[in-house]
């Protein structure tokens, strides 16, 4: 008997038929990722295997059957037993997915004594042995920690060791490293591989990322719009796709091992920062965030920024952009010394929802610094704004629409076109794709491109994701706890890194070949106990 | 609680078409609990604007004396069954004058809720000034704008309004006066409400986007800032209203309201509270309209909570200060209030730098 | 008389409160005949009173008391050269001996008084009372640190202008003498007639100089009554007496004092007051209260229940409220406007927004209907019981105003039944009927105070109350009406600013009389004689209404008080 | 702690410095406030002499800037006054004396501030649980009809003015069912069960108003709290509604409802006029009206200043009390 058979499950929300027609089956001890980008379904799926659906008005069709639990017939106390016990599920953001005010062994005690009915202690004491089998360093006293003072790779671990209390024989696991960074998620992707191998319990990964998936999963079924696009062994329907989207998806994942062509770069330095510095707090709570950094970007070069989260990078891009002072250093724009904002330096946004005014058509907001200019002639504002919309890839019609009529790729064409408005010498691109599905995110990065060559730009881009940062960067830094530790052309730094953290970071990149992944995982373990 | 605030300017990516404030009335239409509050609320303004009209209709006036209705001998109790409740005079008369109490109770209707919606207006525009311009202006702005907020808060209003009532000249018309003392003494939650909520707003990109346009800090406070300010507001005003009712009741109970022979619901409700033996309808009238009102508010305010955002505006709670029992109006204790000294460094801070 | 200082407009409320705290001074009842329960109404010894007030009795330093024997309780404590005869009605606006054997006698154009004290006199401590005692204890209310009595002494005694008290100034007052320890002799810079009932007051109570602690005196005062102080908490809220062993009835005929422990708890809200003594359980059934009056919602509810009807208490205090023209002021310079508006008056709704006919009684003359004030009555603008407004209408086209007027009528915010806005309002209505358009203008209480006492703000129209410091028309008509009393730059209540030679002279003759019987019918033909200006309007006189809880006895009411006498109650 | 001491360092400054600044703003209200002060001292029939020797003793005719420098210096030394009869000492800090009574302000307060704090504590203690539990139960309740009824309950009681609520009371309870004795204030020292039940009905007056605010804090806190995602992690894991309301749920309304007790709590200590002049506690409310109305300006700028106190005390507890009840809270 399978783990998990699903067949012909169909989920619907009010009249949006979200899941449609799925069928798959998970063999005991699988494992099976769901790829798909979002609104494909696959978080639905998810949802349903544990009857979470129940009660919340959404239409449920088809059969799931769980660890032998009819989960559509079920009563809420049959579920109530299935969830936990025999099939467990760590949620993407650790963070949220735990209850803030309590100890987190209390938390995994709790759910241990739901489902069997031990003591207190013995629950507490199970606790401290599942959160010492994730690795958690000190497990009696860390238990006794709230979740907020664990780090993120810790709390996803913790999250993990709430699923091993039971010893169930399935675990979901949705978008279990989207919140993390690359070094944590190879941990947390390595720390399933091997609990899986010695549990022998089932696994189904939900992901957007494909990497992620090829690292992990012996099957892959790939979602799009709700229904299954292919679905087989990842080696062949990662190795050799049969399905357009499948290979789109792929083509558009960017890899840390392309290389790419240089842009035209002139001598021109339009952006000069030296000994840049910036604290946040006072006294004994003060933290420098940014550390003597210096830095040139010259007219149609591309300088990445790569670091992990805390690393300074975000702050280092408002400095340079003028949003922030800096405590120590100085920004020179085109030679002269800068305070505050300056329209010739423009900013892309990481999150294309905040980024732009809910409450004001897109319209308006991209004509700010037309306005701000003095241009008062609204013929001449609409003209412009309407042409750096087409140029963008939107339609001039557009103007008056509002934000959320927008996907988010689209705004963040909005974000780049209101950037754009400002003639701008300098484009600082803070994150710009990476809350961005993966062919959205090829988009965006192409254009990006094109523009920087059209308009001479230079640009700033900023992330967190190498493999994006080596396809748009002439030149890389790589900053890690404030300072930039390595810098250099960008194929010199990824094909021979020299700063040990630069070369943890490469290892830790999933590839999409499963055997490369094998393979990268040993290395990381070397790296490891190095 | 910060991000929970941010939340208000997250739009539903599902939403489309309608504009913002379409999909508010719509969003609010969808509540009926809502709807009926707001149709209550229409209907008691409705009556406050028309006192005069309905009370030539009835053909009476607040003020006219009927001696002929009430026992003298008595204490001045009506004569009449039901508190002298009559073809000519709907809702009985007051004792000790005889005067029509249905004419009372809607004359009463605009001062009570004049009061206490332009005492709001003025709360809420002082909070938001200084609210706005102390998370705008920072350094030793925020910090000398904060103390003078701080000091509002610890003022208690019923203290100062005694005084100040009694210093400004009679000649000033009392309603104003109330309104303005009340307006002017109890904004201090409502800045910090609103600082808290600036200081969130000022965080978020669009408002950074908007500094690189090249705006200065006053276009951003008015195109950026207050759009986004509106929800807490709102809400918070909605609970403000009742609240100020209560203070201008209050306020009559001290013997420093609104001045008769203009009737205020607080007037009525102080002078009626020792005939609850003797003539209960006397009582039950204002109390009773008091409820309606602060009932159909705290559900409309709840609706429009809801409206402006499911998720973020109900950490706003009811927050109140109780002024009438408590008698300072201070403690409209939203989380954002209380712990705007309390700097939330949610965790998540860490993963967006 | 003084003005109550409103406490909070909440306790005055409902009650007349204020007006006796202040005024209880007065005159005697009409219809008293609560006596408690029925059965043995035989008063007896024992048992602990409950006084439930709202007022605290946050003065307690006889220099600061201002009413006789400082009113109820404090008449407990000390006793005064003369005072107040316990006894129901019109007996008791009688002034009779305290520590003195006599009223008082009087030589010299009763300029010159002379009192001698009975033998056996001791405070509570056991140490005699002495001549020397009254003499400090009048001295020291000149001190600036104990303001607050009345202003005869300091006006009639010879020299007494500018003194300051024993504390700055150790010479004295030379105007008293104690030649013995028995004597003492006043020295009166004008003759005054009156001066036995000055002597009522609380200044003439004995202070023994060695126990005086100046301003915390009150916090225990030294008694030379029945009961002593043994609690005294929250300056005057809850205070505590019991028996005096050093006083005895043999040497007091006055004070019956007949429970054993007095328990006064004050700061009570007036309907609460109301709502304790109807209820009347536990203790409260042997509670009085000496401040609260039934409010006509009270009153509503009382005259339907026999057995409470039975319990309430009715008096009379000799009190006038009305309205007070400033002639200085246009257009009450012209006296047919004061008539017009004498005509317009509609006393019946005046009455029922001071709480009904049960609570009030028309008021035509200035002097309040008791034959101890000289009452003759007149009506001299007949308005009926709810105005002319025809005679006022003919009245205001012949001052020139054929086509009505309007005018402004201050009053004071506080709601006291006195000088509220209830009654303003309702004047305002009546008016309304002879083409009088009143705007009001309600002034808050301190304000109030300051802008209608002070010749230079004072409006030319507005309601005004007077109660008197003792059952007689001189202090009733010579504050009011004296030319010479007209204050320049302080409190002034000549409000029509009068100063006639014929009133003035009229004044003198009478003070000069030793025969307070004679002196009270001329004060009565002195009142319709000014009567005749229209200088005020009488409104109504109040009646005191109020319960006493089920198992109090030997309920005396008098018509110098209004109110019950404290001393003569019995629980058992 | 460093970073607690460093926060009760700069509290206790600002706290100063607010207090301060509400002692200048009440000296100026309450000096241009109409009552001639020596007047109403010395009583309506004094002589203008004799009023005029009133202000002198009192220091009225001080310049405004004069009388208030005096204060600061009782307030950081102490001051001496005459009884008349003796020099006493007021010491340090001084907040002056009565003009009407001439007793020392801080010991007027400190006997009337037991009765307000007895009054707003125990009232606190049961509108947390009127207000609380009302709103856990129309949580648990949700949708159905008792939910309703509680909010419908808790309104009325919000809508209501104290005054009414406790005169009604009071009637029903003591004077017509007579189930409790009128209230009448009794030292907790001397009986600890007569001071309870004496106080029972104010402290069921005071609640019923301020609960309707708790329910509504904890049901909406609660609310929240049940659409995030930890709760669905618990879901997920079978725990069952009951554990989630009454552990998790709860547990995330704790921290705004102390939030919102620490401050109602500081504001009714000197708030709570209406229910101390109603049921005639002698607390701080009652004086202070009192003194208001005879413009007894010590008395007045004394209570004051100790009821900004206790609201700047209340609200500085209120972040502390929220920093432990959500540890990711950091105090500045």
């Amino acid at each position: 008997m399978s783990l998990v058979r699903v067949t012909d499950l169909t989920v619907e929300f009010g009249g949006l038929r979200a899941v449609d027609g799925l069928s798959f089956t998970l063999e005991r001890g699988a494992a099976l990722a769901l790829v798909g980008e979002s609104g494909s379904g696959k978080s639905t799926v998810a949802s349903a295997l544990l009857g979470l659906h129940h009660g919340t008005g959404a239409r449920v069709g088809g059969s799931i059957e769980v660890a032998g639990t009819d989960v559509q017939a079920a009563s809420d106390g049959e579920l109530r037993r299935l969830r936990g016990a025999k099939a467990a599920m760590v949620f993407q953001d650790p963070l949220s997915s735990l209850d803030p005010y309590y100890a987190i062994g209390d938390q995994i005690a709790e759910v241990y004594r739901v489902h069997t009915r031990g003591s207190r202690r013995a629950a507490r004491a199970r606790a401290v042995e599942v959160l010492d089998r994730v690795g958690i360093p000190d497990s009696p006293r860390r238990s006794r920690s709230r979740p907020h003072e664990f780090s993120g790779g810790m709390r996803q671990r913790a999250l993990i060791a709430m699923a091993l209390a039971c010893e169930p024989e399935l675990l979901i696991a949705d978008e279990p490293t989207t919140a993390l960074d690359v070094t944590v998620q190879a941990q947390i992707l390595d720390l399933l591989h091997t609990l899986r191998e010695e549990t022998g319990m089932g696994l189904l990964l939900v992901t957007h990322d494909v990497g992620v998936a090829a690292e992990s999963v012996d099957d892959v079924l790939v979602m799009r719009h709700g229904r299954v696009v292919e679905q087989g062994p990842v080696v062949g329907v990662l190795g050799a796709p049969a399905q357009p989207y499948t290979r789109e998806l792929l083509s558009a994942v960017p890899r840390v091992d392309a290389v790419r062509a240089p842009s035209q770069v002139s001598d021109e330095v339009v952006l000069e920062a030296s000994g840049l510095r910036r604290e946040f707090g006072r006294g004994k709570r003060a933290v420098t965030a940014v550390d003597d950094v210096t830095l040139t970007v010259h007219r149609g070069e591309t300088l990445g920024v790569v670091g992990e989260s805390g690393s300074g990078k975000t702050t280092l891009g408002r400095m340079l952009v003028g949003l922030l002072e800096p405590t120590a250093g100085e920004v020179r724009h085109d030679g002269h010394a800068r305070v505050g904002v300056n329209p010739a330096v423009q900013m892309v946004f990481q999150d294309p929802v905040s980024s732009l005014n809910p409450r004001r058509s897109v319209g308006e907001s991209i004509a700010d610094p037309l306005r701000a200019r003095g241009e008062r002639d609204e013929g001449r504002i609409r003209e412009r704004v309407t042409e750096l919309l087409e140029r963008v890839g939107l339609e001039g019609a557009h103007y008056q629409r509002y934000p959320h009529e927008f996907s988010g790729g689209q705004r963040q064409r909005v974000g780049i076109a209101r950037a754009l408005a400002a003639d701008p010498r300098v484009i600082v691109c803070d994150e710009p794709v990476s809350a961005l599905d993966v062919t959205t995110q090829a988009q965006v990065v192409a254009l990006l491109g094109e523009l920087q060559r059209e308009l001479g730009l230079a640009l700033v881009f900023v992330a967190h994701d190498l493999a994006v940062v080596r396809q748009v960067s002439d030149r890389v830094a790589v900053m890690r706890r404030g300072r930039i530790i390595e810098t250099g052309p960008a194929d010199e730094v990824y094909d021979h890194p020299r700063d040990p953290y630069t070369r943890q970071l490469l290892a830790a990149v999933p590839a999409l070949d499963p055997e490369a992944a094998a393979r990268r995982r040993a290395a990381r373990r070397e790296l490891a106990s190095a | 609680m910060s991000e929970a605030l941010v939340a208000t300017q997250a739009p539903e990516a599902s939403a489309s078409g309608a504009s913002g404030a379409r999909r508010f009335w719509r969003r609010l239409r969808t509540q009926r609990a809502a709807t009926v509050a707001a149709g209550i609320v229409a209907l008691l303004v409705l009556v406050a604007l028309a006192a005069p009209l309905l009370t030539t209709l009835e053909g009476q006036d607040p003020t006219t004396y009927h001696p002929s209705l009430i026992d003298s001998a008595r204490g001045g109790v009506p004569t009449g069954s039901l508190g002298g409740i009559s073809g000519r005079h709907w809702l009985g008369v007051e004792p000790q004058t005889g005067r029509d109490l249905f004419a009372r109770l809607v004359y009463g209707a605009r001062v009570s809720l004049g009061v206490a919606f332009s005492a709001t207006v003025l709360q809420v525009v002082i909070g938001l000034v200084v609210g706005v311009a102390a998370a705008l202006g920072g350094g030793w702005i925020d910090q000398v704008l904060s103390r003078i907020t701080d000091i509002f808060v610890a003022l208690p209003l019923m203290i100062m309004s005694l005084a100040l009532l009694a210093i400004v000249p009679q000649s000033f018309p009392r309603p104003v006066l109330v309104t303005l003392v009340i307006g002017l003494i109890s904004w201090g939650n409502i800045a910090k409400i609103v600082r808290a909520q600036t200081l969130t707003l000022k965080g978020l990109d669009y408002v950074a986007a908007a500094r690189l346009s090249g705006w200065g800090a006053w276009r951003i406070a008015r195109r950026e800032l207050l759009p986004g300010l509106a929800a807490p507001v709102i809400t918070y005003a909605s609970i403000l209203i009742p609240v100020n009712i209560s203070v201008e009741a209050a306020l009559s109970f001290l013997g420093i309201g609104v001045k008769p022979p203009t009737p205020s619901w607080g007037q009525m409700l102080t002078a009626a509270d020792v005939w609850y033996q003797a003539a209960p309808q006397y009582l039950l009238l204002p109390a009773g309209a008091l409820f309606v009102t602060v009932l159909a508010l705290t559900v409309l305010g709840d609706g429009v909570r809801t409206a402006l955002d499911p998720r973020a505006a109900s950490r706003l709670g009811v927050g109140t200060g109780r002024t009438r029992a408590a008698v300072t109006t201070s403690t409209a204790t939203s989380t954002a209030t209380s712990t705007s000294t309390a700097t939330a460094t949610a965790a998540a801070k860490e993963e967006s730098e | 008389m003084r003005h109550p200082s409103v406490n909070s407009a909440r306790a005055a409320y409902v009650s007349l409160a204020l007006v006796v705290a202040a005024g209880a001074a007065a005159c005697g009842p009409k219809d008293n005949d609560a006596n408690g329960s029925s059965g043995d109404s035989t008063p007896h010894k024992g048992g602990t009173l409950t006084v439930l007030n709202s007022d605290p009795q946050t003065d307690f330093d006889p220099a600061r008391l201002y009413t006789s024997g400082g009113g109820n309780v404090p008449s407990l404590v000390f006793r005064t050269l003369t005072t107040r005869n316990r006894a129901d009605g019109a007996a008791g606006t009688k002034v009779v001996p305290d520590l003195a054997t006599d009223t008082g006698r009087a030589s010299k154009n009763a300029t010159v008084w002379t009192y001698t004290l009975k033998t056996g006199l001791k405070y509570e401590d056991g140490t005699p009372i002495t001549s020397a005692d009254i003499k400090y204890g009048i001295e020291r209310s000149f001190a600036p640190e104990l303001s607050g009595g009345a202003p005869y002494l300091r006006d009639w005694l010879v020299g007494a202008a500018d003194y300051q008290g024993p504390y700055k100034d150790k010479k004295g007052l030379s105007a008293i003498e104690t030649p013995d320890d028995r004597t003492i002799v006043f020295h009166l810079n004008k003759p005054e007639g009156e001066f036995p009932f000055l002597a009522t007051q609380t200044q003439f109570t004995p202070v023994p100089q060695a126990k005086d602690t100046g301003t915390k005196y009150e916090e225990h005062p030294v008694s030379s009554g029945p009961y002593k102080v043994v609690k005294n908490e929250n300056d005057g809220e809850h205070l505590v007496l019991e028996r005096n062993k050093y006083w005895s009835a043999s040497v007091d005929d006055q004070r019956k004092a007949y429970p054993d422990k007095i328990d006064v708890q004050s700061g009570l809200d007036s309907s609460v007051i109301n709502q304790r003594l109807s209820a009347s359980q536990g203790t409260d059934a042997a509670a009085v209260t000496t401040d609260t009056n039934l409010g006509p919602a009270e009153l509503a509810k009382v005259t339907g229940d026999k057995e409470l009807a039975a319990r309430v208490g009715t008096g009379h205090f000799g009190y006038t409220n009305y309205i007070a023209f400033n002639p200085k002021v246009k257009p009450f310079d012209n006296p047919k406007v004061r008539q017009a508006i004498s005509y317009a008056v509609d006393r019946s709704s005046v009455i029922n927004a001071a709480g009904g006919s049960a609570l009030a009684e028309a008021a035509t003359t200035f002097l309040p209907d008791q034959k101890s004030f000289g009452y003759t009555p007149y009506d001299l603008f007949p308005a009926g019981a709810t105005g002319n407004a025809a005679k006022a209408k003919e009245l205001l086209k012949e001052a020139g105003y054929p086509n009505g007027l309007t005018v402004t009528l201050t009053h004071d915010n506080a709601q006291n039944f006195k000088t509220s806005p209830e009654i303003a309002t309702a004047i305002q209505d009546a008016l309304k009927k002879a083409g009088i358009t009143v705007k009001l203008q309600g002034l808050e209480d301190n304000n109030y105070s300051d802008t209608v006492h002070s010749v230079k703000t004072e409006p030319g129209f507005f309601l005004a109350a007077w109660g008197a410091d003792w059952p007689s028309g001189g202090p009733f008509l010579a504050p009011i009406f004296d030319g010479r009393q007209i204050v320049k730059d302080g409190a002034n209540f000549n409000a029509s600013q009068l100063n006639d030679a014929s009133v003035n002279s009229e004044i003198d003759a009478i003070n000069k009389l030793t025969d307070l019987d004679a002196a009270a019918k001329r004060w009565g033909a002195l009142d319709r004689k000014i009567g005749a200006q229209a200088l005020t309007v009488p409104l109504f006189h109040p009646v005191y209404k109020r319960l006493v809880g089920k198992d109090i006895k030997n309920v005396v009411i008098s018509d110098w008080t209004g109110v019950l006498d404290i001393s003569q109650v019995a629980v058992k | 702690m460093n970073g607690f001491g460093g926060f009760l360092m700069r509290r206790t400054i600002g706290t100063l410095a607010t207090l301060l600044a509400i002692s200048v703003i009440v000296y100026v209200v309450f000096y241009v406030t109409p009552g001639n002060v020596a007047q109403i001292t010395c009583g309506p029939r004094c002589s203008p002499e004799q009023v005029h020797q009133v202000a002198q003793q009192l220091h009225l005719d001080d310049p405004l800037y004069v009388r208030y420098w005096h204060f600061l210096q009782g307030l950081v030394a102490g001051q001496d006054y005459s009884t008349g009869t003796s020099v006493e000492h007021c010491s340090a800090p001084c907040l002056g004396l009565s003009y009407q009574t001439d007793q020392q302000v801080l010991s007027i307060i400190l006997t009337r501030l037991p009765v307000s704090l007895s009054l707003v504590f125990g009232a606190m203690v049961l509108w947390l649980v009127l207000g609380v539990g009302t709103g856990v139960l129309s949580v648990w309740r949700r949708g159905r009809l008792t939910e309703r009824v509680l909010t419908g309950l808790t309104l009325a009681g919000w809508a209501t003015p104290v005054f009414v609520i406790g005169l009604v009371l009071m009637i029903v309870v003591c004077g017509e069912l007579q189930l409790l004795p009128f209230p009448q204030y009794v030292k907790f020292t001397d009986d600890p069960e007569q001071w309870a039940w004496n106080l029972l009905l104010p402290w069921l007056s005071l609640a019923l108003i301020e609960s309707a605010s708790f329910a509504r804090m904890t049901r909406a806190s609660m609310l929240e709290t049940l659409a995030e995602d930890h709760i669905r992690t618990f879901r997920a894991y079978g725990v069952g509604e009951r554990s989630i309301v009454g552990r998790h749920a709860l547990r995330g309304a704790l921290a705004p409802v102390i939030a919102l007790n620490a401050n109602n709590f500081g504001s009714a200590v000197g708030g709570a006029v209406l229910t101390e002049t109603l049921f005639g506690l002698p607390g701080l409310g009652q004086e202070l009206v009192h003194a208001v109305s005879v413009v007894d300006l010590p008395v007045v700028v004394g209570m004051v200043l100790v009821i900004g106190f206790f609201v700047v005390l209340a609200n500085a507890v209120a972040d502390v009390l929220y920093a432990v009840a959500d540890r990711r809270v950091v105090l500045t």
